[in-house]
């Protein structure tokens, strides 16, 4: 990898440092643009999941437009919050997010799993600039959060930590050594995300092994347990702000989600987890969010960093 | 003994893990004893044939590979042959664990089907490309370990995997790879192939890399190099006779494997040979690094696992062997 | 070892099978056997764990000489029911129990350890007639069970299936993926029993990776829970009766003990969870269970099977 | 540039884990990043001294050792040197996929202490006599590995991984063993050592088998035999310079280990040499067996990990050796 590409973002935007905070509707628009932007790079690279990205989607846009700390330009930015998908397989929105907030530029999305690209099928941090700790196997993410939230405690730094999960990832028992650990010791500086789209490979997760009442599991582990709908924004605003006010517990947000959520043909149907969509079905499916394969790739192609994403110096919003 | 194999004219290509799901109804048919357990990976580990065929001897434990491991070996305990898939990096890594105390200490009649070993698992990357499993699976007693080279083979090891009494561990890919056997070769466990005769050096491959041995071969004879070509399917136990034969016959080794080069196939023969024989070796082999994504052709060439790989190698172990 | 040895039990008694269903006093009677034995081959390799042991003493005892219906003579015998302690490193109460129901002649227990026994140190089915699965490694033994239980659902028979775990062991993650499994399954031939006595290897379970609320989370996995005190024989007996009677579930008993319990010096205390007493300590430990080494050695020296165990020829009882 | 070693005339003994012990307790002092984690096992794996001097950088995270290492993980990613410390047996296996994916494939500072390797063990028995971890540990990139051989050398181990950047597993025993080497003996992650010279044959040793092999050479000596002996520490990466040199120079080889044979130091040393220069090797090593309940001692006689054991096998090389 060519390390000036990676900073292009940084070269034409201004040093972007803190939260965004942006209101439920910029997100709104934003969400829709990491949608096009799962379809188009799936559609490119001929392979990797298109189910749960898509059900990520729009809390992930919370997270990163909204909720997180961070300093693209800057990856190492030492005040950082800490975010990390434990459920590798979500690549698309992820690398997406990060295309869109300014990590690095737009194009490389369309060079997803490619092997001349950076962005590997699944997370790597020696690829891929702001990838922190790689993953791909499931069930790991959750003790890797559990030690960065215990490095924060042990700096007496306000940093907070994300650790985006699946429901079908609920059954990895790591998960749960994490989950007693975190009950046990309090870190109210983590919040686990479950993205709790009630499909995983070979079907509905209550059918493969229920993992129902989950709610009921995290309390007994001793979490702060908040449900919400994982694609109305302001339900997920609500959620972020309630785990980052609760004290003395962690906490964990079901944002209760549809997978393949956005695309007619994809929705709540578990065949999509992991397959890109053929070039017909991605026309469809970027028809059905408002734009073209030629249009969004030309986009995507056309590089840069997205300016939207620029906080107002202080860093506490737009 | 052995059956001759040649380079087929036409490459039909079919995948290993095919000749898995296959077998398994083959045997679901014949044997009750036969359970199917798979960790959330029906497709892709082609259980899906036996799963129509039988759903009341399918047990779909989900995302939980110790757990699916554990509950194998307690079926296993009270008779049952039970045969578990997954992909091989969490079949051997994310339940070593479990094979080493609960199925191999215990000696328990468990199968594993290990998918998408290798680096031409492709685009999915570093994490989904298996390729520690011969050094784990090697290192546990009790266990036998068959990475067949294509179809066929895959479906006569999973029949002899259910024959033999202990754990077994069978390691397929996920693209499809030459059809280089018939279904009558020969395949005894514990047993190498000679596929193709030579005396000036013996290329030692499993998987998918015995077809891109026998292209090598090929290769070499056009400059007059007569190698020979072993199939050596069973990793454990190593067919150490075989290989005594072939280094003191030809006096030179290459190994050809879709693995790590720290303890794989080419250890396996290392340790033989300096045993029974000692002759030059050389390995083609992942050399110590992880995966990434790209197309399978694309990373067997930049990993160099191609039959040109082999013929190099095969001409430094050559030149070694003069100068020896 | 020599085959011939392992059968000695079964040569010079009748044929047993089933389940001896003694009542409470009885049982009382033969667990302070068990606690005598455990403390006198314990003293004798001068090695292996001590406060497990103890504490499992009781309920251990209900289960082999009441709960179980096994045939020591034949341990293969398909009418068995299936029993396993996850927690293999309290082998001296698994072994008494073995030796008192005849598993095996009580002399054996003279060489727990040794190189020249059949008792290993953790529990090895290749060495130890009636040993199913090995064990050593913490959390896989619930594992074990559910595939045992499946296997009895798949077979339609009435196999019970009794898993032994630790309290600390619950901190495994493999235990919540069984857990999991079971509940999924309704696997009600299953009935695993905590070994809920507040301590493991560094001390209080509560301090170091806090465990509670354990029924909670229990229940959260759908299983039914039964709690009791697992040193009032009279309680245990009936929360395995409750176990047996309930459908749909599986169930756990968290039968609360006390580590070390009958030998004042250990009682309580973390400190003897892995360590034998020594010899001056067996004295004493001895005294207070109404013995002495020298007698009891010279019972178990004196090797015969436990004739007391043999049950009415129909197997329900004596 | 290596010392000569002595076999000591009064046998002092210490236990390799006290090292590791100590020498974390002066990596604390030294440095605040250090972080002790440890899996219940706070006595047996000796953090006890640091988690003594430095609690509130001490974690006990309880058992659950693949949560233990995605924590070490965390800290790492934030800037800590994180030791954990469990079993070698459950370090590796039960920790495999972990190691694989989040430490070794994030190439994260993390270093691993894996207690109790070995059958030294002794009267636990085979579930908590690890013998598989060179294997493991090998077959993945980004790994370093030491197996020092005594206190001083787990001592100067400890130090040495924490400099380093990257993943580093340290295996020690359980049993006091002689100390051979001093305070001052050099000691550099990725460099094998001649401990004592001799043009005959190497012995290459690793851990308490060092020792062994230091006694084997004083008998075979007796019969005018110059055996050297390196003590090969680490394991990965591996020194094939050195490795070639004595198999040029001595033309015969024995490798001792207290691990399976299968893909351990023999094995490793096995690779270089086909590489470099073909010899004969024997092995002294676990015969691809589990260990089981005894005395240490009884167990090293029964398994055959004696001084005359390597003796018997020098014996054996040499007359390959002449034969050759
Ligand atoms: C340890 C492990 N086992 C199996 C897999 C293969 N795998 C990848 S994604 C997946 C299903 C995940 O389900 P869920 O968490 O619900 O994610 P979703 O399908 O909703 O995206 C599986 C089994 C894996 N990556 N890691
Ligand atoms: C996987 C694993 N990790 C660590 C150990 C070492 N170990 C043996 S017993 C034990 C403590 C178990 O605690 P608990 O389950 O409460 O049993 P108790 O101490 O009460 O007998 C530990 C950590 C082990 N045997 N297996
Ligand atoms: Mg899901
Ligand atoms: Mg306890």
């Amino acid at each position: 990898m060519d390390p000036d590409t990676m900073t292009d973002a940084g070269a034409d935007s201004a040093h972007r440092a803190g939260r965004l905070a942006w209101p439920a509707e910029r997100l709104r628009a934003k969400a829709l643009e990491i949608r096009r932007d799962i379809v188009t790079l799936l559609a490119k690279a001929q392979s990797g999941h298109s189910g749960g990205p898509l059900s990520c989607a729009d809390f992930g846009t919370a997270l990163f437009f909204h909720e997180l700390s961070v300093d693209p330009a800057n990856p190492a930015w030492p005040e950082r919050d800490f975010w990390h998908f434990s459920i590798g397989h979500v690549t698309p929105v992820i690398y997406s997010l990060m295309a869109e907030r300014g990590y690095f530029p737009l194009r490389d999305l369309m060079k997803f799993r490619a092997f001349d690209g950076h962005l590997q099928g699944h997370p790597s941090c020696q690829d891929t600039p702001g990838i922190e700790v790689s993953s791909g196997s499931l069930g790991q993410g959750l003790s890797v959060c559990c030690g960065v939230a215990m490095a924060a405690r042990l700096d007496d730094h306000p940093r907070r930590v994300y650790c985006v999960m699946g429901d079908g990832e609920q059954q990895e028992g790591q998960i749960w050594e994490a989950a007693m650990f975190a009950g046990h010791r309090r870190l109210d500086n983590l919040c686990g995300i479950v993205d709790y789209n009630r499909k995983q490979i070979d079907g509905d997760v209550e059918d493969i092994c229920g993992i129902r009442p989950l709610a009921d599991k995290w309390r007994a582990f001793r979490w702060n347990v908040i449900e919400c709908d994982g694609h109305d924004l302001d339900a997920v605003l609500a959620a972020f702000a309630a785990a980052r006010a609760h004290r003395g517990q962690p906490s964990v947000i079901l944002a209760h989600t549809v997978m393949g959520r956005g695309v007619s043909f994809m929705a709540d149907d578990y065949r999509w987890h992991g397959k890109p969509p053929k070039m017909p079905e991605a026309e469809q499916a970027l028809a059905e969010l408002g734009t073209s394969y030629a249009a969004w790739s030309a986009r995507l192609l056309a590089g840069g960093a997205d300016r939207d994403a620029a906080p107002s110096p202080d860093g506490v919003g737009p | 003994m052995s059956a001759a194999i040649a380079l087929p004219a036409k490459v039909e290509k079919k995948k290993t893990r095919e000749g898995f799901g296959r077998a398994l109804v083959a045997l679901g048919e014949a044997d009750p004893r036969i359970v199917v357990l798979v960790g959330d990976l029906v497709e892709s580990t082609m259980t899906s044939f036996f799963a129509e065929r039988f759903p009341e001897r399918f047990i779909e434990v989900g995302i939980a590979e110790q757990n699916m491991t554990g509950i194998a070996a307690g079926l296993a305990a009270m008779g049952k042959i039970p045969f578990l898939a997954t992909y091989g990096a969490f079949a051997t890594c994310r339940a070593a664990d479990q094979l080493r105390v609960t199925v191999a200490y215990s000696d328990l009649n468990v199968k594993i089907g290990g998918a998408h070993g290798g680096i031409s698992v492709g685009p999915d990357g570093a994490t989904h490309q298996a390729m520690e499993e011969i050094s784990i699976i090697r290192s546990l007693p009790n266990m036998s370990m068959v990475v067949p080279c294509d179809y066929w083979e895959t479906y006569k090891a999973t029949l002899a995997a259910a024959r033999h009494q202990g754990p077994v561990y069978i390691r397929f890919g996920r693209e499809d790879v030459p059809v280089v056997t018939a279904e009558d070769t020969p395949f005894t466990l514990g047993r190498g192939e000679v596929f193709a005769g030579g005396e000036d050096l013996t290329i030692v491959a499993c998987g998918v890399m015995v077809y891109e041995a026998l292209r090598a071969r090929a290769t070499l004879l056009a400059s007059g190099i007569a190698a020979r070509v072993v199939d050596l399917h069973t990793l454990k136990p190593l067919d150490v006779a075989l290989l005594e034969r072939c280094a003191r016959e030809t006096g030179a080794i290459v190994t050809a494997e879709e693995h790590q080069v720290n303890g794989g196939l080419g250890g396996a023969v290392a340790e033989a040979v300096v045993r029974a024989h000692p002759v030059p070796m050389e390995f083609v082999a992942v050399m110590d690094r992880f995966g990434q994504s790209g197309k399978p052709d694309e990373l067997m060439d930049a990993f160099g696992l191609r039959a040109r790989d082999i013929v190099v190698a095969a001409e430094r172990a050559l030149e070694r062997k003069r100068k020896a």
